[in-house]
């Protein structure tokens, strides 16, 4: 039905918030990446049969149409807690389950939705046995406060009913009585920085793309989420599609554009269809297209897809592939703000940075400036993941420390092993030791010590974790990564890598490491995008905080942390060894020999150092040593 | 139209084929060690004599078929002079001159045309004739 | 030949002369034929009016793009930093000695086309393995011919 | 508009680039992938320099000369420590990725500096990548090469590394190469480029090769020339002009 006037939205979301309150409970099933690996989607098949056995009706998703319908499932998008998934919530008592199977779908509808209880042997459990009878006291989602992630694990992500009932577009209609100029004026003064990386200002972004004289203008955003070790993006496009589609086009309201993109990698196919679903649900309803709500404003969305290319995150490769050409960078001496997609005014902004849009219009500037710090106003969603206890998507207040991060809400590192390092900001970030522990997370404070935000992932390392293959990893990533076209770039950070390499090899020779230094700090001088100019970020903040690493492996030719194969041999400490005899199938090498029950052995002159057995031992029997290079 | 520049204006009648202009184009084209390739030959269809250089006509193919604009019109001279900088080494131009007056030189990869000398042709300034004259 | 017909009613999908559309037309090509023969390519420049050169520079810049026939299933292996860290070369390896074939090759009876992917979003379960998309989570060497096994019967 | 480069005050056209000013007042800046008749890449980074918003301004930017715009008042060093140790880095990863290109060694020699030996490639062509031969090739209207693939591992080539009909073997790319990189065979009967095979042309009156059989279809095609321009080489077709000039005088 096409919702041809501001008045017919609302009486529209009157009507689906008295269906929705008519219903006695909610259950939500979260459908994430994770989750649905886990057997998400199997468990929501499963409730749905066992409703029907049990006589019990159900709306499920966005129809709310049945009103025999008594409780409600939804298919939700991400609900954080990705590591203990499936995850289901259960309104409006707020019981929370993890690691529900498809086979206890009997018990949940017999108890939890037909008579209202809470299941408490399920309820999540904390280290001192206290059971957590709601997700509000569970503290992995205690100290979050959700804004770009507000809708995501509570709507129905392919239902625009679900997301006008949730207030969805309430935010459009504020705009639409705005001029653009205050539009403008709020998300400048809601302080909102864009959250893809360097921290530009929103507002004054889209102030320049609105005062620059042109014919046309557009609006991008950007889903080529290619951090490897962050999926915040992915999560709000598969989760809360709508919502970055009245983020743009309240952006576009503000700088008069009448097309947008949304530019998503080719490696998030459920977030290309529920774009798709979503684009095509706000045409039909008028939310999208001529004469949006009747008002006298055109905007509409095109989905962009990528091609499995790091560097098209890049602004002007990303317009450049979006036009049909190699996503090739160009230098960045023309604002694209001012000449960007064809050559005319652009705005390019990320994900959540738009999914924190319609909550800054909706509530007002000072509401989300009341969040974060001075310089950093509102919340950050972060990845969780690595060497961590509770891995998952999370959101938390700027200004939030790292410690709270990992110890708060991640439970600490996985397994209890020593904290050693956390990476933020991706291949452009850096890595930071304990001593940053207590550094809030804020767009200038995670600069100034040599890492950055970038778009949000947070990759937590414990002692395993070595320090010169965690910088490896990150440039032969960014070498295969590198378009190609400048020669800093792309001979530099292979030339990098190699002498990373010799590193992790013991080939490494005495000087190497400052030879290193100067061929990083040339590589960013010199490059011609953003992406090569920030390449030898996780190297040269590897080296500022774990510099003794580096000098070990090149001139003691040790691994601390047993990670670089040629330096590490493994060996079984007897003490600790049950014979479980996990670790001799695991082997690649067939180096490991014993009887069951037996104290294992590792042939040191067949261990190829891959640390196989010490990822599978469960009795911490594992050790690694180094390998005594012959001279060299 | 008469032109407004100088031209350099041959008289063939007066060639005795010596072919000092051939020589003093080289010096003028060359440095003092090697002789440069020069840029006006002397043919001698039926036995006589005939200077032929580039007539730096109005509309030159040349300069219309040059993809990158390498080939203009000398504001002062009137000569149409190459860009040395700007050639990308096409030999459009030796192709396109109907008279054949581009020529190419393989080893510095670039085509040789007259530009008249800055407005000085030594070609005509040498010719012990008057076969060539510059007015 | 079932194939010739099947390229041109998605060529025909797009109207013509349409440069910006090369990318997607490249994309639906290879997600119905499983990899961009020359033939497509061909056929994707000449009906969006772009050259061929710039087609084929096209499908060599994208790593979605694959220039030859690919086996019956893909298996991927994630590289994100955080299968990194969890291990994901030492799974790499393990896949090598149970299929025979190691990143970027397809094992000999053509059963399965292995890759190295960066982050594909599912850090949480890391390291992950992914067969024809279904996702393998938690991997852990050990494990990997099993579960492999395991997805490879799956319908 | 003002700027002031190395000391010097140069004055400047809105739209010029530092190098294009540079170059007119006679300041030498090296490159290696500029070319005055094809659109900037900023591709070598040979042609660095560093900037200045102001006279005053103490923040000095690293911008290649040869896409950055002049902007009045703007300060420009091309010679500073700094910007030295660049190009000398460029010119070392070269090196190490063209060991065989002279010119590239030549180049690294007259800069002075000190140099680092990075290890050398592999295989090691000549193509320092320049994309001159890409662009001079759109220029002409072909577009036969372009750069595949990506990363270290990008390389000019022709479509599927093949024989391809855009290319009219006029050698163009490979008399743009600054480093000989492309391969040229010629024989009078044809001429090899890109591992294609060309027929030559042979002059009517002479018989000599003078352009390839594509190369003359091209010229015809852009529909400038006259096709019976294509029947004799340049010598030639002056000879009969001169024949032309006689009858056409007598």
């Amino acid at each position: 039905m096409k919702l041809t006037s501001v008045d017919m939205l609302a009486q529209r979301r009157e009507t689906l918030v008295q269906r929705t309150a008519a219903l006695a409970r909610e259950v939500r099933v979260c459908a994430g990446t994770a989750c649905v690996a886990a057997g998400a989607g199997k468990l929501s098949d499963a409730i749905q049969r066992e409703a029907a056995a049990q006589g019990l009706v159900l709306a499920v998703d966005g129809d709310a149409a049945d009103v025999e319908a008594t409780v409600r499932l939804v298919n939700t998008g991400c609900q954080g807690l990705c590591q203990a998934g499936p995850l289901v919530r259960v309104l409006p008592q707020d019981a929370f389950y993890c690691g529900v199977r498809p086979k206890q779908a009997a018990r949940l509808v017999s108890e939890a939705l037909q008579n209202n209880a809470v299941i408490a042997d399920w309820c999540a459990v904390s280290p001192q046995g206290q059971r957590y009878a709601t997700r509000a006291e569970v503290p992995f989602y205690r100290h979050q406060q959700p804004i770009a992630l507000e809708g995501c694990g509570a709507v129905a992500p392919e239902s625009l009913d679900d997301y006008i009932a949730h207030g969805g577009f309430a935010a459009l209609v504020r705009a639409l009585e705005m001029s653009p100029e205050d539009i403008v004026q709020t998300v400048e003064d809601a302080g909102l920085r864009g959250r893809g990386g360097g921290g530009f200002s929103t507002g004054r972004k889209w102030r320049i793309a609105a005062s620059a004289s042109a014919s046309e203008r557009y609006v991008i955003c950007n889903g080529d989420e290619g951090d490897p070790g962050a999926f915040m993006d992915c999560a709000i496009m598969e989760g809360d599609p709508f919502r970055i589609i009245e983020g743009m086009t309240i952006a576009a309201r503000a700088i008069g554009a009448q097309q947008g993109f949304i530019y998503v990698r080719h490696e998030y196919p459920k977030a290309v269809a529920r774009l798709d679903k979503a684009i095509v649900a706000c045409r039909e309803a008028g939310l999208l297209g001529a004469g949006i709500l009747g008002a006298g404003f055109d905007f509409d969305v095109e989905i962009a897809r990528g091609g499995g290319a790091f560097v098209c995150g890049e602004s002007t490769a990303l317009m450049r592939s979006i036009e049909g050409l190699v996503g090739e960078p160009r230098a960045n001496y023309v604002r694209s703000v001012q000449e960007g997609l064809y050559g005319q005014p652009t705005v390019l902004n990320n994900v959540e940075t738009f999914a924190c849009v319609p909550a800054i219009i909706a509530r007002g500037a000072a509401w989300f400036a009341a969040t974060g710090t001075p310089g950093s106003p509102g919340t950050k969603a972060f990845c969780l993941v690595g060497k961590v206890a509770h891995t998952g998507l999370i959101e938390v207040p700027m200004g939030t420390t790292l410690r709270q991060v990992i110890f708060d809400i991640g439970g600490g590192v996985l397994d209890g092993r020593p904290f050693k390092a956390v990476q933020t900001g991706g291949p452009s970030g850096g890595c930071l030791g304990e001593a940053q522990l207590d550094l809030p997370v804020d767009f200038d404070a995670l600069t100034a010590a040599g890492s950055m935000m970038g778009s949000g992932g947070m990759i937590v390392m414990d002692d395993r974790t070595c320090m010169v293959d965690v910088a490896h990893y990150y440039l032969s990533f960014l070498q295969s990564e590198s378009c190609g076209r400048c020669v800093p770039c792309r001979e530099g950070v292979a030339q990098f890598c190699h002498l990373l390499d010799t590193m992790r090899r013991g080939t490494a020779k005495p000087g190497d490491l400052d030879r290193a230094i100067r061929l990083a700090q040339d590589i960013a001088q010199a490059s011609l995008c953003g992406l090569g100019k920030s390449a030898p970020n996780p190297f040269l903040s590897a080296v500022t905080h774990f510099r003794a690493e580096f000098e070990a492996h090149i001139n003691d030719r040790t691994c601390s942390a047993g990670v670089c194969r040629d330096l590490t041999v493994f060996a079984i400490d007897a003490q600790n060894c049950t014979g479980c005899g996990l670790c001799a199938p695991a082997c690649p090498a067939d180096a490991i020999a014993g009887a069951p029950k037996q104290v294992h052995v590792i042939d040191a002159q067949k261990c190829t150092g891959c640390g196989a057995c010490r990822t599978v031992c469960r009795d911490d029997a594992v050790r690694a040593l180094p390998r005594n290079l012959p001279c060299n | 139209m008469r032109s407004p520049t100088p031209m350099l204006i041959i008289d063939w009648r007066k060639c005795i084929g010596c072919r000092t202009c051939e020589l003093a184009c080289a010096m003028a084209k060359g440095s003092p060690e090697k002789l440069g390739r020069p840029r006006i030959a002397i043919h001698r269809p039926d036995d006589a004599p005939i200077p032929m250089t580039c007539l730096q006509c109005l509309e030159a193919a040349c300069v219309k078929i040059c993809p990158v604009g390498a080939l203009s019109r000398h504001p002062e001279t009137g000569a149409v002079v190459l860009d040395e900088n700007r050639c990308i080494h096409c030999q459009s131009c030796v192709a396109a001159c109907p008279f054949g007056h581009i020529s190419w030189a393989e080893e510095s990869r670039t085509p040789l045309k007259c530009d008249l000398c800055d407005g000085q042709p030594a070609c005509a300034k040498f010719c012990p004739t008057g076969a060539l004259t510059y007015k | 030949m079932p194939r010739a017909p099947e390229l041109n009613d998605i060529v025909a999908k797009y109207p013509p002369g349409k440069p910006r559309a090369l990318l997607h037309l490249l994309q639906d090509i290879q997600t119905a034929q499983g990899y961009l023969s020359r033939e497509a390519i061909g056929a994707a420049a000449q009906h969006l009016g772009v050259t061929e050169t710039r087609a084929f520079q096209i499908a060599t810049f994208y790593k979605a793009f694959h220039l030859t026939p690919r086996g019956r299933q893909t298996l991927r292996i994630c590289t994100g930093t955080s299968c990194h860290i969890r291990g994901a070369m030492v799974l790499a390896d393990e896949v090598r000695k149970t299929l025979g074939a190691g990143p970027g090759a397809t094992t000999a009876d053509g059963a399965f086309s292995i890759e190295l992917v960066n982050c594909v979003g599912a850090c949480a379960l890391a390291p992950v393995l992914l067969v024809d998309g279904e996702m393998l989570g938690n991997v852990h060497p050990g494990t990997v011919a099993r579960r492999l096994k395991r997805a490879g019967e799956a319908p | 508009m003002q700027l002031v480069i190395d000391g010097i005050p140069c004055t400047a056209e809105s739209g010029e680039t530092i190098l294009q000013v540079a170059r007119r007042n006679r300041i030498d800046i090296p490159t290696l992938c500029h070319h005055d008749a094809l659109e900037g890449v900023g591709a070598c980074r040979l042609c660095v320099v560093a900037v200045r918003a102001h006279a005053e301004a103490v923040d000095a930017q690293v911008v290649a000369s040869c896409m950055y715009a002049v902007k009045d008042g703007l300060q420009v060093d091309t010679a500073t420590p700094e910007v030295r140790r660049l190009r000398q880095t460029v010119l070392d990863l070269l090196a190490a990725r063209c060991p065989d290109a002279p010119e590239i060694q030549a180049l690294r020699e007259r800069m002075g500096g000190d140099a680092i030996d990075y290890a050398p490639a592999v295989d090691g062509s000549k193509c320092i990548m320049c994309y001159r031969c890409v662009r001079a090739c759109e220029a002409i209207g072909c577009n036969a090469i372009a750069a595949v693939n990506r990363g270290p591992q990008k390389e000019i080539a022709p479509p599927f590394f093949d024989a391809t009909q855009r290319c009219i073997g006029c050698g163009t790319c490979a008399a743009i190469c600054p480093t000989g990189h492309i391969a040229v065979t010629e024989t009078p009967q044809y001429r090899e480029i890109w591992s294609q095979r060309f027929a030559m042309a042979q002059c009517a009156g002479c018989g000599a090769p003078f352009m390839t059989e594509a190369t003359r279809e091209h010229l015809a095609g852009l529909g400038k020339l006259k096709p019976d321009y294509f029947t004799h080489c340049a010598a030639c077709r002056q000879r009969d002009a001169a024949a032309r000039f006689v009858r056409v005088g007598t």
